[in-house]
């Protein structure tokens, strides 16, 4: 049973702080500097959680976030990682996916279910259509690890951007020597660490080596080197740019180079209750006793591959843990000489023996292990099995690289069969690799190999002081690794993937049902899909099938790896959330007066002004009637608005839209459709002559950016004499609109309005208010209006002033939803709301607006083509014999059961009194005075009639307008 | 106490220029031009009663005035008249100062660009995106008069000050955006 | 337990053959010889050899079954579309969809769970109510709903969206399902092998052998075939096969993303989407978030990964469902998909005689894999256009005739 | 994230660009036929390789064309934007560098 020792100088929890916890509903008491699973362990608790699939006690493997055994919910939070996660104080942890608790969990019972729930059984059955949803409900119960509380608060976190020359992933010893040897350079260099501190992942090491790492700690915290310890490098992306995560925050990290030294990832034996509690990788037990002071274990089988083995061995002997014995899977021959010292010490150890089965006592954990000669791959001699006994099982039988980064950041590995590791192949410029990633293992070869790597990121960097780098270190001589450090069992249960539950026969299963590449194992299997997404299992996986295959594993190749190298939450990757918003300047001016807000692509407008005791609607009718009787007044200033000067300005224009403006009159204004090039109308807006030379014109609000971007470049492409200027949020501009409009802004400008001086459609600058000014004699909302564009600093003056003279003249303020009945009665057009993405401007008919002499526009030879083809559709005007009726926009027009169109815009109009709106419709059908029906909300069809626009003012009496939307 | 202060600056004169004849006009009127394109000259401060000129890209100039400066108002052509081949471009913007040792830590929050790395002596200007906003911004040396003065390379120990400016309508955001930052980082809301 | 299982109990060997024959040399010729053993491609094997009596078929895939876009996509199925064309074909394709398992005697966790088009605008309402009101006049049922429905069916969610996108309503389509998605092109690639289609994996397509202006033959990697008919299924992949037989399309290849979160119990049920907010999430059986966005924003023939697609992703994630916080994304990766100016896939005859396309899927093929494999199949088989795929034919872009699915895309006010 | 280089700004990331599609030569639209045309308006070289592309970047509004091989991701060169018109070297011949 694992027990806490007494105190040691180099450990790293402080006993004077005590933390106490909870754990499934009981104190436990633990020490600052430890996580949750060291402090469990200490605790003795017999085992922390139940496995996935079969729900098997389990309890430590690799202390070192490589599999899913300890993950925790903690109060509240899901999928909490317990060997990396610090204690705190009234820490509520609980297991995860049990069912009554951990010890009680219910679902245990499937652990004797296993042999009728084979690899993919869940493919096999469940799928009659009458049971699964009920099936699924028991699936989706027994999956999913933690629980989300959901009333849990949003948590944001602040990101932010690093630049450093250098970026040195790693601090084990290559990863220290590569930062030391960076920064010697001259570089500015960033080194992180997965873990709390310096030092390496507790791979054993001889003390005078040991001595010598602590030399480059020391050195690298006396450097300049920025030290980020108990940071993940998530991902690694395009340009070395790398997501750098720790608990806090996210930190995205451009390179100039990067140094790659993630070490490599120890792997379990798989053999026989190889998950019994108890049982744990080598480094996990070395991590517990020298960071945590926790020993595995009080009688220790350590199962051997590799020379760490016992070093680890002669390490845990000094702390009083007595060695059963050592089951070294390789002969004598081979491990002789690094036995020496064990057998010395009086360790027994067993050469060319591997586990067979390891045996589980009342508590559930490890009480011993049986072994066997080994006499194959995968083979042992069970006639001659022995048992020890013990209270814990130790393995060593070798490492896989931690390649993970390497991979994401483009670069390549092979199967080295000496090493039986992948090692790199192939790097991207200004990445380099160092350390036992490169199959470097002794611990003067992994300095040297970082330094190699350092100096040489160091001169990709650019900096002159770099040293030449020396040439690539040997790899490791003696091999770190077993070819097939597993052990068939007729009883299985001997585990490769830990998250998933999966055993060598699942492996070999789904291999024999045709699923025999990596890609397609993992797939069917899920091996490596888990929390921790094969860190631990896909190198078994891959021999497994190798040896199924009668191949190597480098015949094969991994599967692609992706980020995340560790999980990141949201909140880390969504950061602050900033969400870019505009504003008019009389944004503050609305609020007070009752603004009702509507979002317009990344503005905000007011829907309409609210007016206590009027409803919606009465305040929306009350603003279209103040415009039509007295005056109203409508910020549009989220228009895009641009400026354009040049000789060649007016041919630019021509060119651009789908009308004619070189033949403009300075001083007037006129329509502009802008059309693609595959004559789809776009956009539209006003276009004002100022000058000769000089151009002032409008786009749709959200339009705006795009269209000013498309007019760049077909401004760089043409090549014309002019330049174009967005002033789009630089401008205010607002419509003053009404019978009245005229009375009330004369005395308010020097501009005379009078008929003959400013007609219809002309425009003209002055000052309004004291401010410099253009107003523009348009009317989108059918009555005498101006629309009056002002410098953005100039706005609330204008507007204030423009307020104030309007209101004895009953002006009210108004919004988007008044402007749209206010149009609607003049039957103009809202592009995007009454044509779609694939409207013509014969379709929309907008042809008035397309001037087809003019020797080019965009859209042209298109439209030339369209026009042959004819309409799909048309716009036209419709109106309800019963406005108790009220269609929607959207709803179809029927014609003898058939769509023949839709409604594009409706509204009860108070003016006329009745329910008018536009419709895309069939051009067989588009008859002035035919009958349609649309079909309303339940179903239920409504008569409608075929009208011309514009519905108000036909004669345009009232501003003497053509119609932009002519009769069908 | 944390060397950050943010400012929301006030109202200045300012306006752009483009067009083929935007630099004989500004030699006319014997305003200095910034020799390389995405550099400034003139005012070297915030308090610098000098004009300061800008010269975005190629061929665009931003002229701005210092507070309460009326130099530029006199000579501001208008797009109803302005002299052949200059023309005048409204700048309404939001402008912002950011100052402090602590601002480069303000700056990663929001923005992708490297400014503690930029060769401060040949005075750049950085077109870029800010927070999801297109800005311009012109680090500045506090209190340095002459080109002289400054340290190459901005030195970490240089006195810095950030100037920038984004158009209006994205003022109000990226202005409460900054100020959340800043706080967060221990500075504080100054005044010029 | 169903009984089924109990074999494996009392069995010692595993008691299941391959799913897929392995066959070690290809024949000299072919009937039909289809690119691509994704879903698509399977599918049209599995009904020319099951309804067309066609089984000299050689489905050839450079990599391996599945492994394109199918294994890739966010496996939602919907028939919840704007033209005519679009409801009726992937209407046609739900109906398949729910009978699939029970065909295929494969579980596909098809599971329908009801998807929720959300709206945060006026004119996306608009779009919404134009799409339920085409999708009822076909019988298919969508409805335009409102903000309280939506607080109904997802109580979970922050009808404000973080304060910036409120939700006004949505398209609420009660058929949206999810399934397996690798299980499905499985169950294609087990019933064609089944009835003797041979499926070759690892096998690249080098070329295509045309004489006077007809399919003769293919080229791969390992050695040549002859065959007088040849379908291109290879989603992200169709212009390099395009170029084998020189035609040209509008189909354009954007990579598009996805990402996964770590297992979590149950708490989503339904499908959601967000246009504004460029999210769709769904809840997998085995509890994890499948979670994707909108295209990457420039042409790439490259499935890496980018860190602003999950960084935009979470944030939005996080506007709609902030108590998941602290859930954690595990895992992202990517495909790549075949757009079109019109939103809507190319397919059938082509001007080559004897090259059939199925293409032009963008990121919307998965849900329509069973319609592709039976018109498809129907194409092949009779070398005529089935009466479902006339709207997508390769020709409507030379004669203006686009079939607008984009046609709901509006372009701003 | 990619970083681009921009001819006026220098090194950016890609998020700093707005992409305009391919540099497309458009027949004579007053001598060509209805099918060249809508080939032109609507078809696309989707295979990967080389091209011309145009390219944004946003805070600038300045439009230039680099040449990416988009297989690779990898910008090859770049070039201002009246190269359009004055003409662009045979992809291949660029391969060597900018200009």
């Amino acid at each position: 049973m694992m027990h806490r020792l007494d105190a040691h100088p180099d450990e790293w929890i402080d006993r004077k702080a005590e933390i106490s916890f909870q754990f499934e509903g009981r104190e436990y008491r633990g020490f600052g500097g430890d996580t949750i699973s060291s402090a469990l362990a200490a605790a003795g608790v017999p085992y922390l959680a139940r496995s996935f699939k079969y729900h098997r006690p389990r309890h430590i493997l690799s202390f070192a976030n490589h599999d899913s055994n300890t993950l925790f919910q903690v109060d509240g939070v899901p999928n909490v990682r317990g060997d990396v996660t610090l204690l705190r104080e009234g820490m509520r942890v609980s297991a995860l996916n049990t069912f009554g608790g951990l010890t009680a969990d219910k679902a245990r019972i499937l652990d004797r279910l296993g042999r009728w729930l084979p690899v993919g059984f869940y493919y096999k059955a469940f799928h009659s259509k009458r049971w699964f949803p009920r099936w699924e409900r028991l699936f989706r119960r027994l999956t999913g690890l933690g629980t989300v509380s959901l009333d849990a608060e949003r948590q944001t976190s602040p990101k932010r951007y690093g630049f450093c020359d250098v970026l040195v992933v790693g601090g084990g010893p290559s990863g220290l020597s590569a930062a030391l040897q960076a920064a010697a350079a001259g570089a500015k260099v960033t080194l992180v660490e997965e873990s709390f501190r310096l030092g390496g992942s507790g791979a054993a090491l001889p003390e005078a080596e040991l001595g010598e790492m602590r030399g480059l700690v020391e050195a690298v915290n006396r450097s300049s080197i920025e030290v980020c310890c108990a940071t993940v490098a998530a991902a690694c992306y395009a340009d070395h740019w790398v997501a750098l995560v720790d608990e806090k925050r996210m930190t995205k990290m451009r390179a100039k180079a990067v140094v790659l030294a993630p070490g490599v990832i120890e792997q379990p034996a798989v053999f026989r209750n190889n998950d019994l509690p108890g049982v744990m990788l080598a480094s996990a037990a070395r991590r517990l006793l020298l960071r945590h002071r926790v020993a595995p274990g009080r009688r220790v089988v350590m199962v051997a591959a590799n020379w760490e083995a016992y070093l680890a061995c002669t390490e845990l002997k000094a702390q009083g843990v007595d060695i059963a014995a050592i089951v070294d899977l390789r002969s004598a021959e081979t491990a002789g000489h690094e036995a020496s010292a064990c057998a010395a010490a009086g360790i027994e150890v067993l050469f060319g023996h591997a586990p067979y089965e390891a045996v589980a006592g009342a508590s559930g954990a490890v009480a011993a292990l049986d072994v066997a000669p080994l006499q194959g791959p995968g083979a042992v001699d069970v006639a001659q099995r022995r048992r020890l006994a013990c209270d814990a099982v130790l393995m060593s039988v070798g490492w896989a690289a931690a390649a993970n980064l390497l991979l994401q950041a483009g670069g390549s590995v092979r199967f080295s069969r000496e090493l039986q590791q992948f090692v790199p192949s192939g790097l991207p410029a200004g990445v380099f690799a160092a350390g036992r990633l490169n199959g470097v293992y002794d611990f003067r070869s992994r300095v040297a190999d970082g330094a190699r790597a350092g100096s040489a990121a160091a001169m990709h960097a650019g900096c002159r002081a770099a040293a030449a780098p020396a040439g690539a270190v040997a790899a490791q001589a003696r091999r770190p690794s077993h070819p097939f450090p597993i052990v068939d069992h007729p009883s299985a249960k001997n585990f490769v993937d830990f998250d998933e539950d999966l055993q060598v026969k699942d492996l070999e299963d789904a291999a024999q049902e045709g699923f025999d590449s990596s890609e397609l194992l993992k797939r069917y299997s899920t091996v490596g899909m888990g929390p921790s997404q094969g860190k631990h299992s896909n190198m078994a996986a891959l021999r497994i099938l190798a040896r199924y295959l009668d191949l190597e594993p480098g015949d094969l190749g991994l599967t692609t790896s992706r980020p995340m190298y560790h999980p990141v939450p949201l909140k880390l990757l969504a950061g602050r959330s900033f969400n870019a918003e505009r504003r008019t300047p009389l944004d503050a001016d609305h609020e007070s007066l009752g603004a009702v807000w509507m979002p317009a692509g990344n503005w905000r407008r007011p829907e309409y002004y609210a007016v206590p005791g009027e409803s919606r609607a009465q305040s929306i009718e009350a603003e279209v009637r103040a415009v039509r009787e007295g005056v109203g007044l409508i910020d549009v200033g989220t228009l895009g608005k641009i400026e354009i000067y040049g000789p060649q300005a007016a041919l630019f224009l021509d060119r651009a839209y789908a009308g004619k403006f070189s033949s403009l009159k300075a001083g007037m204004t006129r329509y502009g459709l802008m059309l693609d090039e595959s004559g789809v109308v776009i956009d539209d807006g006003v276009v004002a002559r100022l000058g000769p030379e000089t151009f002032y014109f409008t786009t749709t609000t959200g339009g705006s950016a795009t269209v000013f971007r498309e007019l760049l470049r077909l401004n760089a492409l043409w090549g014309l004499e002019c330049a174009l200027v967005n002033v789009t949020g630089h401008r205010a501009a607002f419509n003053f609109a009404g019978p009245s409009s005229r009375e009330a802004l004369q005395p308010l400008t020097d501009v005379d309005l009078g008929e003959e001086a400013f007609p219809f459609l002309g425009v003209r600058c002055g000052r309004l208010a004291g401010a410099p000014c253009r107003l523009m004699r348009v009317g989108f909302v059918g009555e005498l209006g101006y629309e009056i564009h002002v410098a953005a600093g100039d706005a609330v003056t204008v507007w204030r002033a423009l307020h104030a003279a309007g209101l004895p003249r009953g002006l009210r303020p108004f919004g988007v939803e008044a402007q749209r009945v206010l149009r609607l009665e003049k039957g103009h057009l809202i592009v995007g709301q009454d044509t779609d993405g694939l409207t013509d401007p014969f379709e929309a008919n907008a042809a008035w607006a397309v001037n087809m002499q003019k020797p080019f526009f965009v859209g042209q030879r298109s439209l030339k083509i369209l026009q042959a083809r004819g309409p799909r559709q048309v716009l036209v005007g419709i109106e309800l014999p019963d406005s108790s009726r009220r269609p929607r926009e959207s709803h179809l027009l029927i014609d003898r059961g058939a769509i023949a169109g839709r409604i594009t815009s409706v509204a009860h109009s108070r003016t006329l009194d009745k329910v008018i709106g536009l419709a895309m419709l069939s051009p067989e059908l588009a008859r002035a005075g035919g009958a349609i029906e649309i079909r309303g909300d339940h179903g239920d069809m409504i008569a409608a009639r075929i009208v011309p626009t514009p519905f108000y003012d036909p004669s345009n009496a009232r501003q003497r307008i053509p119609a932009r939307v002519a009769a069908p | 106490m944390t060397d950050l202060h943010f400012t929301i600056c006030p109202r200045r004169d300012r306006f752009g220029l483009k067009g083929p004849g935007a630099e004989p006009w500004l030699a006319a009127h014997g305003i200095p031009l910034p020799p390389a394109p995405n550099s400034w000259t003139g005012a070297t401060h915030a308090d610098d009663p000098a004009i300061w000129v800008a010269r975005l890209g190629a061929a665009e100039f931003f002229l701005e005035d210092h507070a309460g400066g009326t130099t530029l108002r006199g000579i501001e052509p208008s797009a109803e008249s302005h002299p052949p081949g200059v023309y005048p471009v409204l700048r309404e913007d939001a402008s912002f100062l950011l100052a402090g040792q602590a601002s480069l830590e303000v700056l990663a929050q929001v923005c992708n660009v490297d400014f503690g790395n930029l060769p401060l002596e040949a005075r750049p200007v950085i077109m870029t995106s800010m927070i999801g906003v297109s800005v311009l911004v012109a680090p500045q040396i506090a209190g340095a008069r002459t080109p002289g003065a400054e340290p190459a390379r901005g030195g970490a120990h240089a006195p810095r000050q950030y100037r920038i400016w984004c158009d209006p309508s994205f003022g109000p955001y990226l202005g409460e955006s900054l100020g959340t930052v800043v706080r967060e980082c221990g500075g504080q809301k100054g005044s010029i | 337990m169903p009984h089924r299982l109990l074999r494996f109990g009392w069995s010692r060997k595993h008691p299941e053959p391959r799913m897929f024959t392995r066959h070690d040399t290809l024949r000299p010729s072919y009937d039909v010889v289809i690119i691509g053993a994704g879903g698509h491609g399977l599918a049209c094997a599995y009904y020319l050899a099951r309804d067309h009596g066609i089984r000299n078929v050689a489905v050839l895939e450079k990599g391996y079954i599945g492994g394109g876009n199918t294994g890739r996509n966010t496996t939602i199925i919907r028939s919840n579309y704007l033209t005519p064309e679009g409801v009726k074909f992937y209407d046609e394709s739900v109906r398949l969809w729910q009978d699939l398992g029970e065909d295929f005697d494969l579980n596909l966790f098809y599971s329908t769970r009801g998807h929720y088009t959300l709206a945060h605008t006026d004119a996306a309402m608009r779009t919404m109510r134009w799409r339920a009101e085409v999708n009822k006049h076909f019988g298919v049922r969508s409805e335009a709903v409102d903000a309280a429905f939506v607080k109904r069916g997802i109580p979970a969610i922050d009808m404000s969206c973080g304060g910036h996108a409120p939700i006004l309503g949505a398209l609420f389509h009660e058929p949206g399902a999810i399934a397996r998605h690798d299980a499905v092109a499985w169950g294609y690639g087990r019933g064609a092998d089944r009835r003797g289609v041979e499926i070759h994996q690892q096998t690249e397509v080098c070329g295509i052998r045309l004489e006077a202006g007809r399919v003769v033959g293919v080229e791969t990697s390992r050695g040549p075939i002859a065959t007088p008919r040849v379908l291109c299924a290879v989603a992200g992949f169709t212009p390099r096969i395009l170029d084998m037989v020189g035609l040209r399309t509008p189909i354009y290849v954007h990579p598009l993303q996805a990402m996964v979160s770590e297992p979590v119990k149950p708490w989503l049920d339904p499908i959601i989407v967000s246009g504004s907010l460029h999210v769709y999430v769904s809840q997998t059986a085995r509890g994890e978030l499948v979670m994707g966005a909108s295209l990457d924003p420039y042409e790439l023939h490259q499935t890496r990964s980018t860190l602003d697609f999950v960084e935009g992703l979470s944030s939005h994630m996080l506007d709609m469902f902030p108590f998941l916080s602290e859930v954690k994304v595990n895992r992202q990766w990517a495909g790549l998909a075949d757009m079109t100016p019109d939103f809507a896939p190319i397919m059938g005859v082509t001007p080559v005689e004897g090259f059939y396309l199925d293409s032009g899927w963008g990121t919307w093929g998965f849900k329509a894999t069973p319609v592709c494999g039976k018109t498809m199949s129907h194409t092949v088989a009779t070398g005529r256009n089935h009466p479902l795929i006339e709207g997508f034919t390769m020709d409507r872009f030379e004669r203006y005739r686009l079939t607008g699915e984009k046609g709901a895309a509006s372009v701003g006010h | 994230m990619k970083i681009l280089v921009c001819p006026l700004n220098g090194p950016r990331p890609i998020l700093e660009f707005a992409y305009g599609g391919e540099v497309r030569r458009s027949p004579d639209p007053d001598t060509c036929s209805d099918a060249e045309w809508s080939a032109y308006v609507f078809n696309r070289s989707g295979s990967p390789g080389l091209k011309y592309e145009w390219w944004c970047h946003i805070a600038s509004g300045y439009w230039f064309v680099a040449l990416r091989d988009t297989a690779r991701d990898v910008v090859v060169a770049t070039y201002t934007a009246d190269r359009v018109r004055l003409g662009l070297p045979a992809p291949a011949a660029a391969q060597g560098g900018a200009p």
